[in-house]
């Protein structure tokens, strides 16, 4: 186990050591990441890397079996609930786009807004002007205002990615954590989906796991490549698909 | 292409589903104001459930009443007219008895309903008997503890099934050691706790009594013969009294021949298992094993009327093997004394029926005649009959003349000073001591 | 419930369905109470239990649609709840019969009387009193719910495995209230009611008073379940149903949302299964089983479920069917009709009656929407194209 | 027992020649007892047996073996009595000489409980040195039972000349078990009889000690030590006992849910219908029965192990077809599924009663399936042990053909990843039909086994659909294993809560530890773990 500095550490998100198995399979093998305030990472890797599943431990789906998780330098993420860790602040969005499809667009963004999550809170709920001004300001930003009554199971897979992310922005957490944001999008929507990521960017921290190197190249910051639920190299875009084993485990020669 | 096609399916269906809803709402508007009472037949309800648990021993008695109603028919019916059954099904749903109920008394306008099995589907009916004055015939054994207006209860009492069981069991096999098993609900509780009284009130010890109860339906009775076979062997005659119901004793008494419980070491008598249980099981193995009945397909009668009903029965239900058991020759009897009465008073008003019924007699299918008594309940016989190998019994022992049926336990503190009257006293729970009726009385 | 509240909560539908059912409740009592017994128009009183019957399993259908419909907890269970209900009114029923029971006690009910009792068990004191009575009507399936769906909600047992462990809980229950020693009347349950608050619960205007209280009830029953799902935390109850994890990671603690529901519908089965006692006049362990909580369950299936209105009508249709076929010629095919039932709602009709006919209301609203429209652009323009 | 008739036969015949030499014929009284079985009543009955029994007339033996099987006829109008040979050919009792035929106006001499066992008594002094050891050991074990001072005589007779160890270790202990109870034995005898009756250690041998009445009290302290010394030795069985009882229900518990574990855990479809596969599997048995008995009786003994066969084609054939018609359509929505399952059991239900009616049907024991023996002091029933054994093979033969066969692989592999299942040529919905029809098939074979020991009635599967998917739950869906782990803790669990709190209190701890456990482990005892379980 790891011995804890006194003084917190600065980052925003701090993994050190982490592991995970299922069943006997290392799913996360001493995994150690920083992410700093207001920092965009990228995160790239094979399948089976275990970029989900360190996700999945970020937010509280999974507990590690040892090692440290802390958010906002004092926060040991490992102890919480999914929940509770929403409502510190950490974003999520699926890598499969998870919108709640019976419902409008509108109500989708209504949902995620983060005011009183509470059962008395939303059972007395009204809709106040700060809220609704809100709401649309999100819907222009995901270019979804047309669409603000459609059910967003009708919307089409890109727009879902959207929408999600629009969910993400009106949660208006301090870390988004973004699963394969442009996967089964044209490369117009990619390009604008790097430009909408960069933008919230400016207020947020930002990881993003993403396969697209195209779109990982665009966004233009710093890369981690994982590889059987470890570290295996990190920098520039450039720094690390120069790197041999990158280049040998994932991006082929 | 499937959904699509399923869906368009459901689309239609969806509107021939409305227009069927609205058919059937019409219907029930139509059936509001009430089916019109034919004045040439006289309408006999049947309430016996045709589906669910209880429907393995109600069937029977459905058809029994068809049967006796076609006789009845053949000579000409009842006061000049035919008379008609109205059947329906309480699906064992004991709410959807009372309601079953209700409705052949308000909307088919029945003159007597033959039915009900368990004690719960009795009670469930009892206040809509009462309220809309009607009668019911209750053919089978019951815990006893009622005497209701209403209600003519032509199974057996306790005192005409359990108490002479017990007696012949310490009389001819000198049972000394006593295990009363049973299902757990109101019949084997009330019915275990008056042997439990008459057997001390015989000198049997606190010790030598093993009570046991189970879940309906039980059907792991390993532990339970076991524990049987342990409190057997204490050196003393023992033997099983068992009120266990009907789907258990199947597995029961698979488990004792396994268990090589033989009767002559252990014998079970039992207050459930009839003809019809048994027709389930391979009896070779429970050969001598007992049953405590007032009526056994099995007796021979010297003017030959038993072995007459299970002839025109079987042609009939056009069935050769079709048993017949106790609840249904209660039903005989119960029918036979309707007509008898409904004759006397030259009338189907139930309250005249009613009043005419105490005194009434009718032949059983044993060769005697059965009264019914001022409590409701009749005089019967009481037979101790032996399992044979072929799923009948073999009647060991009888009573020398009929017993008459005790509506209110003798044995039980609660009860022992009541007796129900419906002639002089007009009343069902009348105490003896204090000389009043008790509680509503009605 | 505040006015904002009522008014967002009544649509069109919600609003025909309240005129109808407080016309029922009014018009099937006077026309049972008034007019001349025989006349074309009176409604005989055996129909009014009759009614009084489907409309308290309305309220029942309405519970588990609340929980089912909006939230996807599919409770095979909830029979229990109304049991429950049922017997805490027939605890009272029981206590009010005094010293008119056949054995005269004033104390013991029948039941206990010839078992031998000494004295009431502690957990009957109290129900002679009405108010007690109906505190415990509520009081108690509600505790069970909020203890089951405590325990169940916070260990997340979802989907299937909360529907069997729901059918654990009411056959568990229907053992234990088939004990006789559990002092609630074994198998025969609690019967033979005489009065209720001092009216003959047999007489034709209790009756007719207990049909509009049950009206009632469903109304109100109606309307907390629509305020309910039209607030926002009815849309966050449709987000658990339709995505439970997403709405975790939203901040939502999901399982105060079901434990609220679940909590709310039981209590709404009890208050259906107190209503229902007085006027079938028996309650007894067999309402625990669990072929029955299923069969509500397809009440709602039929109706449509996340309708509300659906579920009511579902119970109505379902019941009335079974009251039909179970006279006569067609009685002993009952049981293949119900089967039957079940398997062609699901098959072919998953959105139950009012579910489809509001898509077919829908669709072809919108038909004619586009036929006026006809001229005007697809609206697929601005949609980004999905790349293969 | 049509095995042992033929030993039987040949015993009867050779103690008749023995009894017939041994000793000489009287007359007058004999007959007089024997005219006594025409008065058709139990008292005379039991008189008459009596007296032949001590008469010492070599007809004693035919008279009495008759009797016992029913073969002794009694014809009320001429009070003469005949016995039917097992050869079909009889003999007048009182004198023995032959007749051509008996009247039809006699009838079997009938009996009753208490005469059953003077019967045996009779008997078993009678046939205490028969040439066959199985007779010797079942008379000394009858008159241990009925310990009766006149047969003390016999006892020591045939112990003298006995050279068979068992047979002379039952007659000791029947010895033991006259002399405690004789009046006038020494103290030296009874405290031997005590001895030995503790080193019998049994419940019967407590039930003597217990009942045997005023004694000496050295001979009342010993007794005292042993019956404490049996008590605790049979406190130890007991626990072997419930063991045993525990995995025998296991064993049908897991029985009725392995079906369910293929089309629950395995494919993820509630089949709450899976219950009526099980009856229907019990109706072919009773149906194959039938055929057997009225066309080939002689089969009777390998009607089960033809109903196996038959039943699982039976109900996997009807599972196929569920699924094709019903299931097929459901996927992927397991609650639509439990209700249309649920309305197919009441459908299938309704159909089974209304064509084999609604009342039980016999299915009987084939011989090998009946009685039981003892290990140490428990009683081990065959059908029980057969069904455990059953269970055990049809677990072992799904294992291995989920993991050998071809189509194992096929499942396998469809219920791991449909897609790419799918994309490798698999044809997926065929696939889904076998491991339905494979599911019900197994349900079909279960219900060949519990026709043995339940009803075979149209309700026969709804007692049984609950607690097979407790089984499952608790187990662990898709876990093999798990089901098999859950349904021995929940079996051995419920045997030993049993008797501590009643069968109906035991039930409802089981159901609320279920419960309980659930919400400890909400995927079960054997979870799968990891991303793919949520997908």
């Amino acid at each position: 186990m790891n011995v804890m500095d006194t003084r917190a550490t600065s980052a925003m998100l701090y993994l050190d050591g982490v592991h995970v198995s299922f069943d006997g399979f290392h799913a996360i093998n001493n995994l150690s990441l920083t992410l700093e305030p207001g920092e965009m990472r990228a995160i790239i890797g094979p399948n089976g890397a275990g970029k989900t599943t360190m996700m999945d431990i970020i937010t509280g789906k999974t507990k590690p079996d040892e090692g440290t998780v802390l958010f906002d330098g004092v926060t040991d993420l490992t102890r919480l609930d999914e929940t509770r860790i929403a409502e510190l602040g950490i974003g999520r969005k699926f890598q499969k786009p998870t919108v709640f499809e019976s419902q409008t667009v509108q109500d989708n963004l209504l949902l995620a807004l983060n005011v009183d999550h509470s059962v008395r809170g939303t059972l007395f709920w009204r809709g106040s002007r700060a809220e609704s001004e809100r709401i649309d300001k999100v819907l222009e930003t995901i270019r979804l205002t047309e669409a603000r009554n459609r059910l967003a199971g009708s919307l089409s897979h890109g727009q879902k990615q959207w929408l999600e992310i629009g969910m993400l922005l009106a949660q208006d957490p301090k870390l988004l954590l973004v699963d394969e944001p442009v996967a089964g999008m044209t490369d117009v929507e990619t390009h604008l989906t790097a430009e909408l990521l960069k933008e919230i960017n400016k207020t947020h921290t930002v990881m993003v796991v993403e396969h697209d190197m195209t779109f990982v190249r665009e966004l233009g910051v710093k890369v981690t490549c994982l590889h059987e639920g470890t570290v295996l190299a990190e920098g520039t875009i450039d720094q690390v698909s120069s790197n041999e084993r990158v280049i040998e485990v994932y991006l082929g020669r | 292409m499937l959904t699509k096609s399923t869906h368009d399916i459901a689309a239609s269906f969806s509107r021939r589903g409305v227009l069927a809803a609205t058919a059937g709402l019409m219907l029930g508007l139509a059936s509001l104001t009430g089916a019109k009472a034919a004045d040439d037949t006289i309408k006999v309800g049947v309430l016996h459930s045709l589906s669910g648990t209880m429907a393995i021993s109600e069937t029977t008695l459905k058809d029994t009443i068809l049967f006796l109603i076609d006789e009845q028919n053949k000579k000409g019916g009842v006061l000049g007219k035919k008379l008609e059954a109205v059947v329906v099904d309480p699906a064992s749903n004991w709410p959807l008895f009372a309601e079953k109920a209700r409705e052949l008394i308000t909307k088919d306008k029945v003159s007597v309903v033959f039915g009900c099995w368990t004690s719960v589907s009795r009670k469930s009916v009892l206040p809509v008997f009462k309220e809309l004055n009607n009668i019911l015939f209750y053919p089978v054994q019951y815990e006893g503890e009622e005497s209701e207006r209403n209600v003519f209860y032509t199974g057996a009492a306790p005192n005409q099934q359990a108490i002479p069981a017990v007696d012949y069991l310490m009389k001819e096999e000198k049972v000394k050691r006593w295990v009363l098993a049973g299902t757990d609900y109101v019949y084997p509780r009330t019915t275990n706790k008056i042997l439990e009284a008459y057997l001390k009130s015989k000198g049997v010890a606190q010790e030598d009594i093993m009570i046991n109860y189970t879940p309906f339906g039980h059907s792991d009775w390993q532990t339970i013969v076991a524990d049987i076979k342990k409190f057997g062997s204490a050196g003393k005659k023992t033997a099983v009294v068992s009120t266990i119901n009907g789907d258990a004793n199947v597995p029961f008494y698979k488990e004792l021949g396994n268990q090589g419980i033989k009767a002559k070491d252990i014998p079970v008598v039992a207050f459930s298992v009839g003809e019809e249980e048994l027709a389930g099981i391979d009896t070779k193995p429970l050969v001598g094993h007992l049953a405590a009945w007032n009526y056994f397909e099995s007796i021979k009668t010297k003017d030959g009327s038993n072995e007459k009903f299970i002839k025109d029965w079987q042609t009939y239900t056009k069935n050769p093997k079709r048993v017949t058991n106790d609840p249904m020759e209660a039903h005989v009897i119960g029918f036979n004394m309707w007509v008898k009465a409904v004759e006397k008073v030259k009338s189907t008003d139930p309250d005249k029926v009613i009043d005419a019924l105490p005194g009434i007699e009718a032949p059983n299918l044993t060769g005697g005649v059965s009264k019914m008594l001022p409590n409701h309940h009749i005089t019967k016989p009481v037979f101790i009959g032996e399992i044979k190998g072929n799923g009948q019994f073999d009647v060991v022992w009888k009573t020398p003349g009929l017993v008459a049926g005790d509506a209110w336990s003798k044995e039980l503190d609660g009860s022992k000073d009541l007796i129900g009257d419906w002639v002089g006293k007009k009343c069902g729970n009348f105490n003896t001591k204090t000389n009043k009726c008790l509680g509503s009385g009605s | 419930m505040t006015p904002h509240m009522l008014t967002r909560s009544l649509d069109r539908g919600a609003t025909i369905f309240l005129l109808v059912v407080a016309a029922l409740g009014v018009l099937i009592p006077l026309s049972n109470l008034l007019l001349p017994a025989g006349s074309f128009l009176q409604v005989q009183t055996y129909l009014v239990a009759l009614w009084g019957k489907y409309v308290c399993y309305a309220i029942l259908a309405l519970a588990i649609d609340l929980i089912w419909g909006y939230c996807g907890i599919l409770s095979l269970g909830h029979g229990a709840f109304f049991a429950l209900g049922g017997y805490a009114m027939g605890m009272y029923l029981m206590r009010q019969i005094g010293t008119r029971g056949v054995y005269g006690n004033p104390i013991l009910p029948d039941f206990m009387v010839f078992l031998n009792w000494q004295k009431l068990p502690w957990y009957w004191y109290g129900f002679d009193m009405f108010w007690f009575a109906a505190l415990m009507v509520l009081f108690v399936p509600g505790l069970l719910a909020f203890c089951f769906g405590w325990l169940a909600f916070r260990s997340r047992v979802t989907g299937v495995y909360l529907s069997i462990i729901t059918q654990a809980m009411t056959y568990a229950l229907l053992l234990a209230f088939f004990r006789n020693d559990f002092g609630f009347g074994g198998n025969n349950g609690l019967t033979d009611f005489k009065d209720i608050l001092g009216f003959n619960v047999q007489a034709d205007g209790t009756r007719a008073a207990l049909f509009a209280l049950s009206c009632l009830a469903l109304i109100i029953g109606f309307l907390i379940c629509r305020a309910i799902v039209s607030s926002k935390l009815g849309k966050v109850l449709i987000a658990v149903r339709d995505a439970e994890s997403r709405t975790r990671f939203l901040g939502y603690r999901v399982e105060s949302y079901k434990l609220f529901v679940f909590t709310v519908s039981a209590c709404m089965a009890g208050v259906a299964g107190a209503l229902y006692v007085p006027q079938v006049g028996i309650i007894n362990p067999s309402e625990f089983a669990p072929g029955n909580s299923i069969e509500a369950v397809i009440w709602v299936a039929v109706g449509g479920r996340g309708t509300l209105v659906g579920a009511a009508l579902g119970a109505v249709v379902v019941n009335y069917a079974k009251t039909f076929f179970t006279s006569g010629v067609l009685a002993p095919y009952w049981l293949f009709m119900l089967g039957a039932l079940f398997i062609l709602v699901t098959l072919l009709l998953p959105k139950g009656i009012v579910g489809t006919f509001n898509a077919w209301w829908a669709s072809s609203n919108e038909k004619r929407a586009a036929a006026s429209v006809s001229a005007a652009a697809e609206d697929g323009v601005t949609e980004p194209k999905m790349a293969e | 027992m049509p095995a042992k008739l033929p030993a039987r036969l040949c015993s009867l015949l050779l103690s008749l020649l023995l009894i017939a030499f041994a000793l000489p014929a009287l007359a007058g009284p004999f007959e007089d007892a024997v005219a006594k079985f025409a008065n058709d009543d139990f008292s005379d009955t039991e008189e008459a047996v009596g007296a032949i029994a001590s008469s010492g007339n070599k007809l004693a033996f035919p008279i009495i073996s008759a009797l016992q099987d029913g073969r002794l006829m009694a014809d009320p109008d001429s009070k003469k009595v005949y016995v039917t040979g097992t050869d079909g050919k009889s003999i007048d009792a009182a004198t023995g000489e032959a007749v051509d035929s008996v009247p039809d106006s006699a009838s079997a001499v009938r009996l009753n409980n208490r005469l059953r066992r003077s019967v045996d008594a009779a008997l078993g002094s009678l046939t205490l040195q028969s040439p066959d050891v199985g007779t010797r050991l079942q008379a000394a074990q009858s008159v241990f039972k009925s310990h009766e001072e006149g047969a003390l005589e016999a006892v020591d007779a045939a112990l003298a000349k006995e050279t068979n160890k068992s047979v002379k270790a039952a007659l000791g202990e029947a010895r033991a078990a006259i002399l405690l109870f004789k009046s006038d034995a020494t103290e030296v005898e009874k405290l031997e009889a005590v001895a030995i009756l503790k080193t019998r250690g049994d419940q019967e041998a407590m039930a003597l000690l217990t009942g045997m009445g005023d004694q000496p009290a050295s001979v009342t302290k010993a007794a005292a030590s042993a019956i404490s010394s049996i008590q605790s030795s049979l406190a130890v069985w007991s626990t072997v006992q419930n063991a045993w009882y525990g995995l025998s229900l296991g064993s049908v518990l897991l029985l009725a849910a392995i079906g369910l574990a293929i089309t629950f855990g395995v494919m993820g479809v509630i089949n709450m219908a899976h219950g009526e596969m099980v009856m229907i599997g019990a109706y072919t048995t009773f149906v194959v029965q039938e055929v057997i008995r009225t066309r080939y009786p002689g089969l009777f003994d390998y009607s089960l192990l033809i109903a196996v066969p038959l039943a699982f084609l039976v109900a996997g054939a009807i599972g196929v077809l569920i699924e094709r018609s019903i299931i097929r359509f459901l996927y992927g929505r397991p609650l639509e599924t439990l209700l249309a399952t649920w309305g197919l059991s009441l459908v299938l239900q309704q159909a089974v009663r209304t064509m084999f009616g609604p009342t039980n049907r016999e299915v009987g024991n084939p011989s090998w399936m009946s009685g039981a023996f003892e290990l140490g002091q428990i009683t081990i029933t065959y059908n029980r042990l057969w069904i455990l054994s059953f269970t055990l093979a049809v677990f072992a033969i799904l294992l291995a053909m989920l993991r050998y066969s071809a189509i194992g692989l096929e499942m396998r592999a469809v219920t791991q990843n449909r897609r790419m299942a799918a994309s490798m040529g698999i044809a997926t919905s065929r696939v889904d039909a076998l491991t339905f029809g494979l599911g019900s098939g197994i349900a079909g074979i279960a219900g060949v086994a519990l026709s043995q020991i339940d009803n075979v009635s149209p309700n026969l599967g709804q007692s049984y659909i609950i607690d097979s998917f407790m089984v499952v739950v608790f187990g662990g869906v898709g876990n093999l294993w798990g089901t098999l782990v859950g349904a021995f803790t929940l079996g051995i669990a419920n045997k030993f809560l049993e008797p501590v709190a009643g069968a109906v209190l035991g039930k409802i701890a089981i159901l609320v530890l279920i419960i309980l456990f659930i919400q400890k482990r909400p995927r079960g005892l054997f979870a799968l773990k990891g991303r793919a379980v949520e997908a």
